[in-house]
């Protein structure tokens, strides 16, 4: 109790901001016992699906590693924040976990743009970062480690795989940020690679909903496939006009992200949807049924995306990077996770690649099927070489940015 | 005869169907004082309304000293030496009595002399006692005082009254009828009353509007024995 | 004693300023100075709308275009001049010069009321749905990419002037924050003290007077809008070196953001909005870390913001300024011991408006006695005969 | 030729989408000067009221014509008596305070339903016109918002309540005159404009889906327009939709739908510049 009361005086006296946090956090008082860790995800506000599921895999991970005894003999104290999706927040919660907590590491940021808000601000207070979720690639920094899958992993399987099925003329319709924009340059790449051709590109800002004029656009390009790298709870709509125009029995459809749209979506809507992702919940091991198993029903999590799965993967391969360094001093654990650390688990065995810093990964094509998506093809060992093409940690390791990989097409 | 301060030319003012102010040719002579009446929905207030710009007329001129002034903006005309006292009290009601009057003396004269010029107009309308006031919190009678002295602290050439009597206790009317008559030496005034009274006392002559037009014009005496204006204005008022 | 007060206010208000600025760096830990130059970055932005709205009576529901817009200025001429002096100083006149040309065009076209507030809503939709889609290579200007939806996550911080790369320490741009809010607030005040200021006052009070006193009201209006869309852009640059820019700072939700501290600290004051915004800066950053707390993992931020929102305007109509004052005003009159002279009753009025904040100009407009009043196309805040 | 239709077709689609959202909103702001913030949030718990009710086993047309209306006509009266009674006459607060209620809504669903709700297909199937395919269910939307114009025509220009709600419009006393409380006209006039949002939000779920921030799609469009086309309800609405889809539409198709978007918006600027009390503010005054 002394401890706490000490704590409000200071934060009062601090004055401004005081308030922030502070007195409303239970804390655990043997603060020497434990090792603390944080995770920033969204658990409320547009992004809040991707969030709760983060948030409950990461959970799983931390109570499974204290099961076994914890870390260098502490328990891991799992420090959760929303920032609502909102960036600003994203920034407060970092410094907070950084320099008031002090946690080992930090787990979390679902957009890109999330990350690159607490990516300066976790290197410059010497705060390891573990960023779980699948992007356009080419982040190049030392103190950051990418799990999620990037383009060049997926796309270049899923093109090659769906024009031998369907055609080789080619529709694209993609959200308009980033991550869209790259991945519509990697379609037309592997497009053409493949022998096809990219007839049309459209890309469609996060909030769109009305994709009637885009529908009729599509039909009177007449394409053989249509692929979809559309993100987020506005582009739903376009798989249900799609459905409602009676298109997709006319045109087939594949897509980098339909991920837990398959929950939102019906199945007249969704199947026959292909896509590519480094995990998918109708992976067929035992593994990854109990782990999917666990989640729906110990943490009400409806169906898990990558992104989920990843943040399970990222925080047992830190885990065992701690492990291996005996340590939770931050330049170790790098070291020790560069040297080539695996965790095998329901996405299959990952392994960190010391040059990039990203996740060499096994890379599923599942169909959507009433609801679930079942595997078609695994593609083992997935290097990340879009991101290589560009960085080199070994060789530079103070490099400290996110390339933007020029696409020759 | 000298050219008129205020000249009006077939002015006309038209909301969709209704004509309010039906071709008025007007004339007022420098340091006149002249009485507009006649019965509610004559168009005095619209006609008010489009010699300060608060309106802009559907045809016709207004000439203010030989110049046009139709169709101004209001602060436009306000700038040419024209002050009105809005039927309906036009004042800040969020702000202090000083204040108000205040910021009608600042709109001409800089820095000290506007507080002077402020204190003379309290003084003359005799509201200093009250300058600390919120305007918002006086009777009606009061908040006309407010908006008079806000017209006469700038010393407009031409001073249009819309029913500056009304609300006011019998003590404020009597100061109301002597600030008229010392204002009239040396500005003009066009004054719209219904107020009999009143009219007797202050007005020389005296112009009667009727649906949007003028009906008669001419010397108090006459007009309130004129048989017309008997029908159309006291007659009715008296129904 | 009522000439005291106002003096006695901007004294307290001076003392806790200067106590923060210098207090702060000196004791408090990062974190705390990180969330307090956002607060006080936002807290210029409350001021910029307190100004236009709370004084001129001009309800601007696009208030983000000229903070997304000085956010953006800056980043892009950081990026491009090296040095970040330069881009500063363009932060703060871009959207000064857009204000202008958006004040033109609504208030020479007569436009007020809700109308200005659709335009102004209108405008800053325009800005953030251009913004977010400039992903593409092709919107890059100069060596600045606008980056989209992801915003410019790789926005400099300032550097001293005239020394680019020595970069301004996290406790400098606080320090940097928190002085320019103390600067603007005082300057704001100065402002209304001005001739210029009544005028504006008066235009919120009763525009068809002022114009028939003789003053172009479309000036002066342009004139107060162009401040609060300057200081709005010293917002946006103080934001983008706390966090960075991205198109989410023109979006809808930051605007009326800017309205709900507004309207909470008291619309008519300076203090109030500047106190609403860091008390919901903290409650938002508090609610984030709630779902740690068994028992209020349920409690959704944008419920309690709903709700709080509807309360204010409903209960509390006049802030919490207006709702203090009362509160020390009640305590003062049951004291138990005799005071010298009573306040005489025809002047309680009087006081009720004129000290909310301490000064006649800053009284408070809001009516809670017109609930049942007829609708009228007008309504809102400003008073009608 | 196909071509041709199917763009006709879109444009139609773009206006009826228009209408539908602005519907609601214009019928509260033409007759009680207010302006419900929380409209956007009227068309999700409209939604929510179709889909929860179907999944519950209620007929899909029962849900979306009856079930939902009813819940968010209710729904609106109780706001009406709740909150916006007391503000009338304050446009600005009125406003503030349905924005206030929006947020609490969203907040209050996400905590009840949560992000993910199964959405239901589309009924009605395809048509097909020449070489192209469109969603028959949009077509249908089409005709509702043609019947609802002119349903709310025949209602206003030759029902006794009709009569009541034009009085009100032009002058609120004259509903007291006609032996109807204010208060009366307002508490129906106020659930009437709810339940047509909750139609709409019962009928657009199929197409768009439902998440508890679905109404921030909908509402500065439906603002935008509402304002533009001015105090009539149905004309101004009408007119205001027929221009403003009819710009995006052609833009959509011209150019991107960022331009389509943008266009609209800026043309809704300029439209305010020129007419700042809305079209119909300015022509058609004696207009429904």
């Amino acid at each position: 109790m002394p401890i706490r009361r000490r704590r409000l005086l200071t934060s009062a006296a601090a004055g401004l901001g005081a308030a922030s946090v502070g007195p409303f956090v239970i804390r655990d008082l043997r603060a020497q016992d434990v090792l603390k860790i944080a995770g920033i995800h969204d658990t409320s506000g547009g992004l809040d699906i991707y969030g709760k599921q983060m948030v409950a895999t990461m959970d799983l991970a931390v109570s499974e590693i204290n099961a076994k005894g914890g870390l260098l003999g502490k328990q891991v104290k799992l420090i959760n924040y929303d920032p609502q999706s909102n960036i600003q927040f994203y920034t407060q919660y970092a410094t907070e976990a950084a320099t008031k907590e002090k946690v080992a590491v930090v787990h979390g940021g679902i957009t890109s743009a999330s990350r690159e808000a607490i990516r300066p601000l976790l290197k410059r207070f010497n705060t390891l970062y573990f960023y779980n979720t699948l992007y356009e690639g080419g982040v190049c920094d030392r103190n950051i480690f990418c799990t999620g899958s990037t383009p060049a992993q997926t796309v270049e399987k899923l093109m090659s795989y769906v024009m031998k099925k369907w055609g080789k003329k080619v529709y694209t319709i993609a959200a308009d940020y980033n991550y869209g924009q790259i991945t519509a340059k990697w379609i037309k790449k592997y497009t053409q690679d493949n022998g096809g051709e990219v007839v049309a590109t459209d890309f469609f800002p996060l909030d769109v909903t009305d994709f009637g004029p885009t529908i009729k656009k599509i039909q009177a390009a007449k394409p053989d496939l249509i692929l979809a790298p559309l993100v987020g709870a506005a582009h739903i709509s376009f798989y249900r006009q799609w459905a409602a125009a009676g298109m997709n029995k006319q045109i087939p459809l594949a897509s980098t992200t339909f991920g837990n749209e398959v929950v939102i979506t019906s199945p007249e809507e969704h199947n026959g949807i292909h896509v590519v992702f480094g995990y998918l919940e109708g992976i067929n091991t035992p593994e990854n049924k109990a782990f999917v198993e666990t989640i729906h029903t110990k943490y009400n999590i409806p169906h898990m995306t990558e992104l989920a799965a990843m943040t399970y993967h990222g925080v047992h391969l830190w885990a065992e990077g701690v492990r291996k360094a005996n340590s939770i001093d931050r330049m170790k654990v790098i070291e020790a996770l560069e040297s080539g650390l695996t965790f095998a688990g329901p996405a299959g065995k990952t392994t960190l690649d010391a040059k990039t810093h990203h996740n060499i990964l096994d890379v599923y094509i599942g169909e959507a099927k009433d609801k679930k998506f079942v595997v078609l093809e695994k593609f083992p060992v997935q290097t990340p070489a879009d991101t290589a093409a560009v960085c080199d940690l070994k060789k530079n390791p103070n490099d400290n940015k996110q390339y933007v990989i020029d696409v020759k097409t | 005869m000298t050219a008129p301060i205020l000249q009006t030319r077939g002015l006309t003012m038209r909301f969709g169907g209704v004509i309010a102010v039906n071709g008025v040719d007007f004339s007022l002579q420098e340091a006149e004082l002249r009485c507009l009446i006649g019965p509610n929905g004559a168009g005095k207030s619209t006609f008010f309304k489009c010699l300060t710009g608060q309106l802009r007329p559907s045809h016709g001129d207004v000439l203010f000293r030989g110049h046009s002034i139709a169709g101004s903006q209001s602060h436009a005309i306000a700038r040419h030496g024209v002050g009105i006292k809005t039927q309906v009290p036009s004042v800040f009601d969020g702000l202090s009595v000083r204040e108000n009057v205040w910021l009608a003396a600042a709109r001409v004269n800089p820095g000290r002399l506007a507080d002077t010029m402020t204190d003379a107009a309290l003084q003359r309308v005799g509201i200093g006692a009250i300058a600390g006031r919120m305007v918002g919190q006086l009777a009606h009678g009061q908040r006309q005082l407010v908006e008079l002295a806000m017209v006469v602290a700038p010393e407009p050439d031409l001073i249009l009254l819309d029913e500056p009597a009304a609300g006011m206790t019998d003590d404020e009317v009597d100061r109301l009828v002597d600030l008229i008559k010392e204002l009239n030496k040396r500005h003009a005034l066009v004054v719209v009353e219904h107020d009999m009274q009143f009219i007797r006392r202050v007005a020389r002559t005296v112009t009667v509007f009727h649906q949007g037009a003028i009906l008669v014009e001419g010397d108090v005496a006459d007009i309130l024995v004129d048989a017309r204006v008997r029908d159309v204005y006291l007659g009715r008022q008296a129904a | 004693m009522s000439r005291l007060l106002p003096v006695l206010g901007n004294i307290a208000v001076l003392v806790a300023g200067l106590a923060a600025l210098f207090g702060l760096p000196a004791f408090a830990e990062t974190y705390v100075i990180i969330n307090a130059t956002i607060f006080a970055s936002f807290a210029i932005l409350a001021l910029s709308l307190a100004l236009i709205w709370g004084y001129a009576g001009i309800l601007c529901f696009g208030q983000a275009a000229f903070f997304g817009l000085g956010g953006y200025t800056y980043a892009v001429a950081a990026i491009n001049f090296g040095d970040t002096t330069g881009a500063a100083a363009l932060a703060v006149a871009l959207p000064a010069l857009f204000a202008a040309l958006l004040g033109y065009f609504m208030f020479w076209g007569r436009i007020s009321d809700v109308y200005l507030g659709v335009i102004t809503l209108t405008v800053s939709l325009i800005l953030y749905r251009f913004v977010n889609q400039t992903a593409g290579e092709q919107w890059n200007i100069g060596e600045a990419p606008l980056g989209g939806f992801n915003g410019i996550p790789s926005t400099p911080i300032l550097n001293w002037p005239g020394r680019p790369g020595e970069q301004l320490a996290p406790e400098n741009i606080f320090s940097l924050a928190a002085g320019l809010l103390i600067l603007v607030y005082f300057g704001c005040k100065a402002l209304l003290a001005t001739r210029f200021g009544r005028v504006v006052v008066a235009i919120r009070e009763n525009e068809a007077r002022v114009a028939l006193l003789g003053y172009d009201t479309r000036r002066y209006k342009l004139a107060i809008f162009v401040v609060g869309g300057a200081v709005a852009g010293l917002s946006g640059l103080m934001f983008a070196n706390s966090v960075f820019v991205s198109p989410t700072m023109f979006s809808l939700p930051v605007s009326g953001q800017i309205i709900i501290w507004v309207i909470i600290g008291g619309l008519g004051t300076l203090i109030g909005p500047v106190i609403g915004c860091i008390l919901m800066q903290v409650l938002t950053n508090w609610l984030g870390t709630l779902n740690q707390v068994p028992g209020f993992g349920w409690v959704d931020p944008n419920l309690v913001l709903g709700v709080i929102l509807m309360v204010f305007v409903l209960l509390v109509p006049k802030g919490l300024m207006a709702l203090a004052a009362d509160a020390v005003r009640w305590v003062v009159r049951n004291l138990p011991f005799p005071r010298r002279g009573k306040v005489p009753e025809g002047r309680k009025g009087d006081v009720r408006s004129a000290s909310a904040t301490g000064s006649h100009l800053e009284s408070v407009h809001t009516s809670p006695f017109r609930r049942f009043a007829p609708p009228s196309p007008s309504g809102g805040r400003k008073s009608s005969a | 030729m196909d071509y041709a239709a199917i763009l006709a077709l879109q444009i139609c689609s773009a206006v009826a989408s228009l209408v539908l959202i602005s519907l609601g909103l214009a019928v509260i702001f033409g007759m009680m000067r207010v302006i419900n913030l929380a409209h956007g949030e009227f068309l999700m718990l409209g939604g929510y009221a179709a889909i929860t009710a179907y999944n519950n086993g209620v007929n899909l047309w029962l849900a979306m014509l009856i079930v939902a209306p009813l819940t968010v006509g209710l729904f609106g009266i109780v706001v009406e008596r709740l909150i916006i009674r007391h503000l009338y006459g304050r446009l600005i607060d009125t406003m503030l305070a349905t924005w206030g209620l929006s947020l609490a809504m969203i907040g209050f669903v996400t905590v009840v339903f949560g992000n993910t709700v199964s959405g239901i297909s589309a009924p009605l199937g395809s048509l097909t016109i020449g070489a192209y395919r469109t969603g028959a269910y949009e077509v249908f939307l089409v005709l509702v918002a043609a019947v609802l114009l002119v349903a709310g025509w025949a209602v206003l220009r030759f029902t006794r309540l009709g009569l009541i709600a034009r009085g009100t419009m032009q002058n609120a006393a004259m509903a007291a005159a006609l032996g109807v409380s204010p208060s009366l006209v307002y508490a129906v006039t106020f659930g009437v404009g709810a339940a047509l949002s909750g139609l709409v939000g019962g009928l657009l779920a199929p197409l768009s889906g439902v998440v508890p921030t679905i109404g921030a799609a909908y509402i500065a469009k439906a603002f935008i327009t509402v304002i533009s086309g001015g105090a009539a309800i149905l004309s101004g609405t009408a007119i205001a939709s027929g221009l403003l889809g009819t710009i995006n539409t052609a833009m959509t198709f011209a150019f991107t739908p960022v331009l389509g978007e943008v266009a609209l918006l800026a043309a809704a600027v300029i439209l305010l510049r020129i007419l700042p009390q809305g079209i119909t503010g300015r022509f058609f005054q004696r207009s429904l």
